[in-house]
């Protein structure tokens, strides 16, 4: 196929290869010498020391999800303008004001996002 | 053959990276105990070797010979998926970093994209991490962190946007070789304050570490964690604030273009102060609120963000053509 | 066999191995792990093909967004426990099926004629600016009015139900 | 370029057969991102076959992805509302239509 291409893949696969097997390869030498006796007090979720009051894992509340929500809306923005940002200069005026349209569309949204106070973190 | 040969070369170079990040991990544990030490009028650890220069080599045989403890009802999959997937994309986003012009691991045309998108995959291992601790103030740490993330990942891209605008190239090389009359943090500004700025903010640091409040959540999403495991997260945290460090001096500080001096001396020196300038930060700001965090956020640095692309843009549209 | 035929085929068990666990498991949790270890490996497949900025938009937009929102959204519901499949009479007339369309499409990818692959560009990036600045400009725009109308719709969804 | 064209019929059929069998709505929502790849995948090998230069087939990938998060951010809110509703996120339990 592609020769720059393939050989940019074959190199982050072994590089990416060698970063995870080393932690592991870490993980497993000193598995002889470190101890472990699992069990006991030990068993229990330490959190500050004291017994678990209640259960992790509960619901917890919906600003997250908003907050995640406007932020992939943004990251594809950023992305496309990354597409963008190079060429910019040479194609000229024309492309600002193109760009400036997607701009002002996407921060439209943070505007709209802004006034319905879901910016508010409670 | 030729790919046989690319294939080790990767592999050795992700050793060499991996264990880039070790040593810089061991060095800057080092540096930040002795920095906060002196702003606090302190001493910092002394027992250990001549000025205590040998504690953090001996934190690190003390890890590494720990017990490996995991809570009974932690998911055992993603308990042991979280730190990997923290420490990984840490170390892969070296790769891209060019040292001096032609020290770089790999020149991809991609490079600053490639800088911005492996690190997020990071959020996914502090989510899995916090959840499968099975523990509250591992999973409140571990929503907050990626919550923080996520929110100031946002300005951070858009202020690189404009470099890449000026520069003309998504390759890292090329930004070096744009920037070797003047360099960027003149042109850009603005663009300079709002990256350092984010970018204390995803590596978690002070005063935007809510994810770690010692005083309110004990230590985040890696309480339950102990020994190499939880050496993992320090590894991806202090190899993250190093690759940043790298990252705003190749993006704003002209990277190795430098007089006298080979270019690998001039990158590592000024990342170096760039290091330095988090830590100096980190021991000298109080600790931001979470709500005050986002709003900060997305109601300051997002708009700001947004306003500074389209003046870079205009400015260099006017002037620069 | 060429290097890149032998990538090709490892992402692409890769892909199809986790694409399958993903569907299969009742862990919802691990439904979405391997949803990200699918994307990650078709990115691969994406570079492979002369696409490295598609490839990086999969891992930033794919990996680093979408399956952190469906982590949020997972544990923003439920507790990530075990979850029931779909009746046994479901599941036979539904595999029957997707084998049908599986097997429909190999047929007809098998059957296709394709030129040959031509001689591989420079780079990539200034080719895609251009298309999106020049011919596929209405595609960029849109995309514009439609994340645009995606924040307000899941915004109001959301907001529609107090806590 | 059949071989691309083949695994993504496979992914794109077990995309079909999670969204077929799981009553869940968050896997139902993994499958449909499954399919979405499969065809953005078809889309890459077109444009990597036809008029490389043009990038067409690039665009429209990237389009999907956009595409993609905008359905994930909408079927999730979709998701979240159902599960405040029903308790539960088993799209079998939104039967308030059922006659």
């Amino acid at each position: 196929m592609n020769e720059p291409y393939q050989s940019d893949v074959v190199f982050l696969v072994g590089f990416a290869l060698a970063v995870v097997l080393l932690p592991l390869v870490t993980l497993l030498a000193f598995r002889w010498v470190r101890p472990s006796h699992p069990g006991g007090l030990k068993a229990e979720a330490y959190e500050s020391g004291m017994p678990q009051a209640s259960a992790p894992r509960r619901p917890f509340h919906m600003a997250y999800y908003t907050f995640a929500l406007i932020f992939i809306v943004f990251d594809v923005e950023a992305l496309l303008l990354f597409a963008i940002a190079p060429v910019l200069r040479e194609i000229g005026w024309l492309a600002l004001a193109e760009v400036g349209g997607f701009v002002v569309l996407v921060a439209g949204g943070l505007f709209y996002a802004w006034r319905k106070g879901v910016l508010v973190w409670r | 053959m030729s790919t046989l040969l690319t294939l080790g070369e990767g592999f050795l170079l992700g050793v060499v990276a991996f264990s880039l990040v070790g040593v810089i991990t061991t060095v800057f544990v080092l540096l930040e105990r002795k920095v906060s030490a002196r702003i606090q009028m302190r001493v910092g650890p002394m027992r250990t070797g001549p000025h205590g220069l040998l504690q953090t080599v001996a934190d690190i045989v003390k890890l590494l010979m720990k017990e490996d403890v995991r809570p009974e009802y932690a998911d055992p999959v993603a308990f042991r998926l979280g730190p990997m997937l923290t420490a990984v994309p840490a170390v892969l986003s070296f790769v891209v970093i060019p040292f001096g012009a032609p020290l770089v691991m790999r020149d991809l045309d991609v490079g600053v994209v490639y800088f911005l998108a492996v690190p997020g995959m990071t959020v996914v291992g502090l989510l899995l991490a916090g959840w499968a601790s099975y523990d509250n103030y591992s999973f409140l740490g571990g929503l907050r962190a990626s919550a923080q993330f996520i929110s100031y990942e946002i300005p951070r891209t858009l202020a690189v946007v404009t470099v890449v605008m000026l520069a003309g190239s998504l390759n890292t090389v090329d930004l070096l070789k744009a920037q070797q009359t003047v360099p960027y943090i003149l042109l850009l500004p603005l663009s300079f304050v709002i990256y350092m700025i984010t970018t204390m903010a995803e590596v978690n640091r002070v005063p935007f570490d809510i994810p770690e409040a010692e005083s309110e959540l004990v230590a985040g999403y890696h309480t339950e964690y102990s020994g190499f495991r939880w050496s993992l997260f320090f590894m991806a945290e202090y190899g993250a604030l190093y690759a940043a460090a790298a990252f705003a001096t190749l993006l704003f500080l002209g990277g190795g273009n430098g007089p006298v001096l080979p270019a690998v001396v001039w990158f590592v020196g000024k990342s170096l102060v760039v290091v330095f300038l988090f830590m100096w930060v980190r021991w000298t700001l109080p600790r931001f609120r979470a709500d005050q965090l986002m709003r900060l956020a997305w109601k300051v640095f997002l708009p700001a963000s947004l306003v500074n692309l389209v003046l870079a843009a205009l400015v260099m549209m006017a002037v620069g053509r | 066999m060429t290097a890149s035929d032998v990538l090709f085929v490892v992402f692409g068990v890769i892909a199809a191995g986790c694409a399958l666990y993903g569907v299969l498991t009742r862990f919802l949790l691990r439904s979405i792990v391997a949803l990200g270890a699918f994307l990650t490996a078709v990115a691969g497949e994406f570079y492979l093909l002369a696409a490295d900025f598609v490839a990086m938009v999969q891992i930033f937009v794919y990996v680093g967004g979408i399956v952190v929102l469906m982590l949020f959204a997972l544990m923003l519901s439920t507790s990530g426990e075990r979850q029931p499949l779909a009746g046994s009479d479901r599941r036979g007339f539904s595999s029957l099926l997707a084998y049908a369309l599986g097997g429909m499409l190999v047929w007809a990818s098998i059957g296709a004629k394709l030129p040959a692959v031509p001689g591989g560009l420079p780079s990539s990036v200034p080719y895609l600016g251009r298309a999106l600045l020049g011919e596929q400009l209405f595609a960029f725009e849109f995309l514009g009015v439609i994340l645009l109308a995606a924040v307000v719709a899941a915004l109001s969804l959301v907001r529609s139900e107090r806590l | 370029m059949t071989p691309v064209l083949i695994l993504s019929g496979i992914l794109f059929a077990i995309g079909v057969f999670g969204v077929l069998t799981r009553r869940n709505a968050i896997t139902m929502l993994v499958s449909v991102e499954i399919m979405m790849n499969a065809a953005n995948l078809n889309m890459v090998a077109f444009s990597r076959l036809y008029h490389p230069e043009l990038m067409t087939g690039q665009v429209l990938a990237i389009f999907g992805i956009g595409i993609a998060a905008s359905e994930a951010a909408v079927g999730l809110a979709l998701i979240l509302t159902i599960y405040r509703r029903y308790g539960s996120t088993d799209v079998d339990r939104a039967d308030l239509l059922k006659g």
